[in-house]
C-alpha cells in the first residue's frame, strides 16, 4: 500500500464541495428531473470519489469491490422483488383502498 | 497475546483491513434494506414531498460539508500513519473525532429543532424514516467517534499504527452512507 | 391422493389435485431411484477386508457425466413442473370471472372471527339487501363467486380446504379472487394465518345448497341482518 | 508483511495455571469458544425439545393437563410454538452448526492456532448468551412470551393491542436481533480466518469442503441479514415509539416486513444446511475411503445454491397477498434451486460408489441425514410449485416438509459431527454401542412423527391451532389418531436423547482414550493431539494436497494426510 503515489486529497475533498453546492443549489432551479439528476446523480459520483480515493478501492484487491458491488446488487434485487407490491397501490387482483387521506387528516397523537 | 493466525495474509490483504471489508458488506445490506424500504414508501406517497418540504436542506448541508471534510482528515491521518507518524496521525484523528461530534451536536439541536414544531418520530411516514434512519446513521457516528479514540490514543504512541487506515475506512463508509441520505432525507422534496 | 382425505368441491380443486399427482409422480420416481441406488451402493460397497476402496476422482468427462446427465433431466422435469404450477396458479389466482355471470361476496376477516357479507336477491353489495353473517358463508352451487377480501386488525388468511383455495387478508388491501363449488354440503373454513391468541378458535363453516335452497334462505334473510351461530 | 517473522518465534505461552473461570469461561481460545456455543445451544435444544413435548400433547390430548407443564392456554400454545421455531433455528441450528463446529473445526482444518480476533470471539459469545438469556426471560415477563410466530408478521407482532404481550414481543425482537450481532461478529471472523489465515501451502481447492461450507454459509448470512436488521429495528419502532412502517393505517404496509423477513429467512434455509452439508461430506469421505465425487463441482454448486438462494426468498409469500404474477419469477427460481442441491445429493451419492464403506456411528448418521434430506427436498417441490402451494401453503405438509429439512440439519448433522469429532473434542471415544441405540431410536422415531403430519397436511390440517374441536372437518377421529401417533413418537424419540447424553457425559470422563488419528482422517486436525492443547500444534502444518485423498492406488495406506510431504 505504502508505494503507490496518493492521490491529491485536498483536491479530491474540493470536488466533493463543489458537487455538494451544486447538488443544493440544483432544487432552486425547481425542474424535477434536474433536481432527481443533482441530487442522486451528484450523489453517486461523491460516493465513487470517496470510495475510490479515500477508501482506495482503486488499489485495494478487486475481490473486495465485486464483494461490496455483490452487497449493492443484492439490494437492487431486493428492491425488485418488493417494490411490485410495497410501492403500488394496486396490483393484479388486488388494490389498497384509499384509507390513508383519513387518516393523514385526523390528527396523531 | 495476538494469534499466528492474525499475522497470516494468504488473501493478500492484511487481516484487519479485510475484516472492515466484511464489516462494511454487512452494514450495505443493513443501510441497503432500511433506503430500500425508504425509497419503495417514497414513491408510492406523493404526499410525502409536502412532509420532506420542512426538513431543513442548509443544516443537512452543512452537516454534509462537515463529514466530507472529517473524511479528509481520517485520509490524512492514514497518510500520516503510513509515513509512521504516530503523533500527527492521531492529531488528524482528534480532528476527525471533532467532525463527527459537531455533526452530533448539530444533528441534536436540528431534531430538537424540529421535535418542537412538532414534527415527531411518530408524525408520519416519513418522519418515521427520517429519524430511524439518520438516527441509525447518527449511532455508527458516535461509534466511530468512540473507536477512534482508542485508535488515537494508541496511535499517539505509534503503536497499531494500521488500524489508522481501519478506522478511516469505517468512517468513509459512514460519510457515504450520508451522502445518500443527504438527498434522500432532505433535497428530494 | 388429496381426494383420500377431503373432497374436491370447487372446480378448481381437480386441476389442483392433478398438479400435486403431477408432481408426486416426477418427484417420486426421483426420490426412489436415488434412494434405491444409494442404499445399493452402502449394501454393496460394505467394508470387505482386503479390498481396498476405488480412487476415483470425478472430475474426469465420463465420470462426471454420471452426475451432469441426471442433472440435465432434473431440470427438464423442472420445466413440466413449472408448466403445471402456471396454468393452475393463473386460472385460480389471475382469472376474475365476468360480473354479469358471477355474484359477489365480501370476506372480512377479524380477530377471531369471519364475517361474510353476502349480495342478497339482487347480486350487488352494498346495497340494503345485503345479508351479514358470522362465521357462517352460504352459496348456491355450480355458480361462480367473486370475493373481496379485507381484514380489520391484522393478517388472516381465507382457506377452504375442499376448495383448495386459501388467501391471506391484509389490512390496508382488499384481495379479489373467485371460486366455483361443485357439490353441495358443509364445511369448514379456516383462518391459516396465525393472528391471535384466537387463531384456533377462528373457525367458519361454508355451506354449500341448490340454487333453490340458497334463494328460499335468501328471501328469508334478505333485509334483516342475521347473526349464524358459530359452531361449537 | 514483516510480521511473519513472529510465527517462528511463537513458543508455547507456558503452562501457566490458568483458573477455571479464565480457562472455560472467559477464554478466547476458539476450541472452547466452540464448546461453550454447542453445549449452550444443546441447552437450548432440551428447551426447544421440551416445548415441542407440551404442544405435541396438547394437541394428541387436547384439554389435558401436560406433566411436567400443566394445562396449556391459547396464549401457552401460540408462545409454545413460536419459541420452538425461534429456538430451533436461532439458538441450536445456528449456534451449533456454525459458531460451534465452526469455531472448533475452522482453525485445526486449516491448520493455524487460533480464530484471527480471539477477542471479539469471545464478544460474539458473551452476546450471543446474552441474546439467549434474553430470551428465555421473555417466557416469564407479564403477559407472557411472544405467540406471533417465529416469523413475527406484523400487525399482530406490531401492536399490543393486537398480540397481547406488549413485553413479550419486544424481548423477542431484541433477543433476535441480539443473536444476529453475536453471528455478524462471529461470521466475519470465519470468513477472515479462512481467507487469510490457511496453513502454508493450503489452496483454495485443498479447503475440507466442511469449511468451505461454513464460510460460504456465513457470507450468505452477512449478505441477507442486512435487510432484516433494518426491519427489526422498523419493528421496534412500530412496537415502542408508535411508527407505522407496518401499519396501514399510518402509510405502511405489512407485506413490506413479509419481504424483509423472507430475503434473510430462505438463505437462512441454506445457511444451516451447508454447514450440515460439509459435516456429512467428510464423514462420508473417511469412512468409505473414497475421494469426495468431483470436489470442483460440489463447491460450484455450493455457490450457485448461494447465489440462487438470494432470488427465491417470496415463495414463502405466494398467497400471502403479494402481486400474483411475482409467483411466476419466483416458481422458476424456486425449482431452479433445486437443480444445485440435487447435484449435491447426486455427488455424496457417486461419492460412496467403489468404496469400503464402514457402518460406524458417526457414518450411520451422515447416511441418515442424505437419505432423510432426499424426503425433505422433494416434498420442497410441492411448496414452490405456486399452483400446489395454493393447497399446501399453512398446512402441516409445510411443517412435515421442514422438520424433514431441519431435522436432518440441525439434529442428524449436528450428531454425525458430535459423534465424529467427539476423540478430538475431548480425547475419549463415545460408546458405539450405545450410539448406534441411540441412532436407530430417533430415526425411527422421527419417521413416526412426521410422516402422520404429512397425512395430516394432506387432509388440510392448518399449522398453529391449538385444538382442532373447533374444526369438525378435522376433529375425525381418524385425523386424531394421527395425531396422538405422532406425539407417541416424540415421546419415544425424546427418551431417546437420554441414551445420548448418558452416553456424552459418560465418555466426557470415562471413554476410552482417543489418540491422535483415531480413524485414518487426512485432515488437518486429526494432527494435533487429542484434544488439542491451547495453540493447537506445537509447529503449525504445511498442507502439500487436498483433503480428500483416500486409497489413492500409489500408497500403501488408504490415506495421504494433507500435511505429509510424499
Amino acid at each position: 500500500m505504502s508505494e503507490h503515489a496518493h492521490p491529491n486529497y485536498f483536491k479530491i475533498w474540493a470536488w466533493l464541495l463543489v458537487l455538494l453546492s451544486i447538488s443544493v443549489a440544483g432544487p432552486m432551479l425547481e425542474i424535477p428531473v434536474v433536481t432527481l439528476i443533482t441530487a442522486f446523480g451528484i450523489a453517486i459520483v461523491k460516493a465513487y470519489l470517496v470510495a475510490r480515493n479515500f477508501m482506495h478501492l482503486n488499489v485495494e484487491k478487486k475481490y473486495v469491490v465485486y464483494l461490496l458491488t455483490t452487497m449493492v446488487v443484492f439490494m437492487l434485487l431486493f428492491f425488485a422483488g418488493a417494490a411490485p407490491d410495497v410501492m403500488n397501490q394496486e396490483g393484479d387482483q388486488w388494490y389498497k383502498p384509499k384509507v390513508e387521506a383519513e387518516a393523514a387528516a385526523t390528527p396523531h397523537h | 497475546m495476538r494469534p499466528i493466525a492474525t499475522t497470516r495474509s494468504a488473501s493478500g490483504t492484511p487481516t484487519g483491513r479485510l475484516a472492515v471489508w466484511w464489516v462494511i458488506a454487512s452494514e450495505i445490506v443493513i443501510f441497503g434494506g432500511l433506503l430500500a424500504s425508504y425509497i419503495m414508501f417514497r414513491l408510492s406517497h406523493p404526499e410525502w414531498a409536502e412532509y420532506a418540504s420542512h426538513t431543513n436542506t442548509w443544516i443537512g448541508a452543512f452537516n454534509t460539508f462537515v463529514l466530507l471534510t472529517s473524511s479528509l482528515s481520517a485520509v490524512l491521518a492514514h497518510q500520516a500513519a503510513e509515513a509512521g507518524n504516530g503523533k500527527k496521525a492521531a492529531k488528524l484523528l482528534y480532528w476527525t473525532m471533532l467532525g463527527g461530534i459537531t455533526f452530533a451536536v448539530v444533528k441534536g439541536f436540528e431534531w430538537n429543532m424540529e421535535i418542537s414544531h412538532g414534527f415527531t418520530i411518530s408524525s408520519n411516514g416519513f418522519w418515521s424514516f427520517y429519524y430511524t434512519a439518520a438516527g441509525l446513521h447518527a449511532l455508527h457516528v458516535i461509534a466511530g467517534v468512540v473507536i477512534m479514540g482508542i485508535v488515537a490514543q494508541t496511535a499517539k504512541q505509534n503503536l497499531e499504527l494500521h488500524r489508522v487506515e481501519l478506522i478511516g475506512i469505517y468512517w468513509h463508509f459512514v460519510d457515504l452512507v450520508w451522502i445518500f441520505l443527504f438527498p434522500l432525507l432532505y433535497i428530494a422534496k | 391422493m388429496l381426494e383420500h382425505y377431503l373432497p374436491a368441491a370447487s372446480t378448481y380443486a381437480s386441476d389442483i389435485d392433478g398438479l400435486v399427482n403431477l408432481i408426486f409422480w416426477i418427484v417420486g420416481v426421483w426420490f426412489v431411484l436415488c434412494q434405491v441406488v444409494f442404499f445399493y451402493f452402502i449394501i454393496k460397497f460394505r467394508r470387505k477386508p482386503g479390498v481396498k476402496a476405488q480412487y476415483i476422482t470425478g472430475e474426469e468427462k465420463e465420470q462426471k457425466r454420471w452426475i451432469s446427465i441426471p442433472h440435465a433431466l432434473v431440470l427438464i422435469c423442472d420445466v413440466f413442473i413449472v408448466y403445471g404450477a402456471v396454468t393452475v396458479w393463473v386460472d385460480i389466482k389471475q382469472t376474475l370471472p365476468e360480473p354479469e355471470e358471477s355474484t359477489p361476496v365480501r370476506v372480512i376477516g377479524q380477530q377471531w372471527a369471519w364475517t361474510f357479507v353476502h349480495a342478497g336477491p339482487d347480486g350487488l353489495l352494498d346495497t340494503p339487501d345485503d345479508i351479514e353473517t358470522v362465521d357462517e358463508l352460504r352459496i348456491q352451487v355450480n355458480h361462480k363467486y367473486r370475493y373481496q377480501l379485507e381484514s380489520e386488525d391484522v393478517l388472516h388468511n381465507f382457506s377452504i380446504p375442499v376448495f383448495r383455495l386459501k388467501q391471506d387478508a391484509i389490512p390496508g388491501r382488499v384481495i379479489e379472487g373467485w371460486f366455483e363449488a361443485t357439490q353441495t354440503g358443509t364445511f369448514d373454513v379456516q383462518c391459516a394465518e396465525i393472528c391471535g391468541i384466537g387463531h384456533g378458535i377462528m373457525a367458519a363453516r361454508i355451506v354449500i345448497e341448490p340454487a333453490a335452497d340458497h334463494a328460499a334462505w335468501m328471501s328469508e334473510n334478505a333485509p334483516r341482518t342475521v347473526l349464524a351461530a358459530t359452531t361449537p | 508483511m514483516a510480521e511473519h517473522a513472529g510465527e517462528a518465534a511463537h513458543g508455547h505461552d507456558g503452562h501457566h495455571e490458568m483458573s477455571f473461570w479464565s480457562k472455560y469461561v472467559f477464554s478466547t481460545d476458539h476450541k472452547i469458544i466452540g464448546m461453550q456455543y454447542m453445549f449452550t445451544g444443546m441447552a437450548m435444544a432440551l428447551i426447544g425439545g421440551f416445548m415441542a413435548y407440551v404442544f405435541r400433547m396438547q394437541l394428541a390430548f387436547p384439554g389435558e393437563a401436560v406433566p411436567g407443564f400443566g394445562g396449556v392456554s391459547p396464549a401457552d400454545y401460540n408462545s409454545l410454538i413460536t419459541n420452538h421455531g425461534t429456538i430451533m433455528i436461532f439458538w441450536v441450528a445456528m449456534p451449533v452448526l456454525i459458531a460451534g463446529f465452526g469455531n472448533f473445526l475452522i482453525p485445526l482444518m486449516i491448520g493455524c492456532d487460533d480464530m484471527v480476533f480471539p477477542k471479539i470471539n469471545r464478544l460474539s459469545y458473551q452476546i450471543f448468551l446474552l441474546s439467549a438469556i434474553v430470551l428465555i426471560v421473555s417466557f416469564f415477563v407479564q403477559g407472557g412470551g411472544f405467540g406471533g410466530a417465529w416469523t413475527a408478521y406484523p400487525p399482530l407482532s406490531a401492536k399490543a393491542e393486537y398480540s397481547l404481550t406488549p413485553l413479550g414481543s419486544t424481548l423477542w425482537l431484541v433477543a433476535v436481533a441480539l443473536e444476529f450481532v453475536a453471528f455478524l461478529l462471529g461470521g466475519i471472523n470465519f470468513v477472515t480466518t479462512t481467507m487469510n489465515s490457511r496453513a502454508p501451502g493450503m489452496k483454495m481447492y485443498d479447503i475440507p469442503m466442511v469449511i468451505w461450507m461454513i464460510v460460504v454459509a456465513s457470507i450468505l448470512f452477512m449478505a441477507s441479514v442486512g435487510p432484516l436488521i433494518a426491519g427489526a429495528v422498523m419493528l421496534f419502532m412500530d412496537q415502542n415509539v408508535g411508527t407505522g412502517f407496518f401499519d396501514p393505517g399510518k402509510g405502511g404496509d405489512p407485506i413490506l416486513w413479509q419481504h424483509l423477513f423472507w430475503f434473510f429467512g430462505h438463505p437462512e434455509v441454506y445457511v444451516v444446511l451447508l454447514p450440515a452439508m460439509g459435516i456429512v461430506a467428510d464423514i462420508m469421505t473417511v469412512f468409505s475411503r473414497k475421494k469426495l465425487f468431483a470436489y470442483r463441482t460440489v463447491l460450484y454448486t455450493v455457490f450457485g445454491t448461494g447465489v440462487l438462494s438470494f432470488t427465491v426468498w417470496a415463495h414463502h409469500q405466494f398467497i400471502a397477498g403479494v402481486d400474483p404474477r411475482m409467483a411466476h419469477i419466483f416458481t422458476i427460481t424456486t425449482l431452479l434451486i433445486s437443480v444445485p442441491i440435487a447435484e449435491m445429493c447426486f455427488v455424496y451419492i457417486a461419492t460412496l460408489y467403489g468404496g469400503s464403506i464402514q457402518l460406524s456411528t458417526p457414518m450411520l448418521w451422515a447416511l441418515a441425514f442424505l437419505a432423510e434430506f432426499l424426503i425433505g427436498g422433494v416434498t420442497g417441490i410441492f411448496l414452490g410449485a405456486s399452483g400446489a402451494d395454493v393447497y399446501f401453503h399453512d398446512t402441516y405438509f409445510v411443517l412435515a416438509h421442514f422438520h424433514y429439512t431441519f431435522f436432518p440439519i440441525a439434529i442428524i448433522g449436528v450428531f454425525a459431527g458430535i459423534t465424529y469429532w467427539f476423540p478430538k473434542m475431548f480425547g475419549r471415544h463415545l460408546s458405539e454401542f450405545w450410539g448406534k441405540v441411540h441412532f436407530w431410536g430417533t430415526i425411527v422415531a422421527f419417521n413416526c412423527i412426521f410422516i402422520p403430519l404429512f397425512m395430516l397436511g394432506a387432509a388440510g390440517q392448518h399449522r398453529r391451532i391449538y385444538n382442532y374441536n373447533h374444526f369438525p372437518d378435522l376433529a375425525t377421529p381418524e385425523l386424531q389418531r394421527l395425531r396422538v401417533i405422532a406425539t407417541s413418537a416424540l415421546l419415544v424419540m425424546l427418551a431417546f436423547q437420554a441414551v445420548f447424553l448418558i452416553n456424552f457425559f459418560y465418555s466426557l470422563f470415562k471413554g476410552k482414550k482417543a489418540e491422535k488419528n483415531p480413524y485414518n482422517a487426512n485432515t488437518l486436525e486429526w494432527t494435533a493431539a487429542s484434544p488439542p492443547p491451547h495453540g493447537n500444534w506445537a509447529e503449525l502444518p504445511r498442507v502439500y494436497r487436498g483433503p480428500y485423498e483416500y486409497s489413492h492406488p500409489d500408497r500403501d495406506t488408504d490415506y495421504w494426510p494433507q500435511n505429509e510431504p510424499n
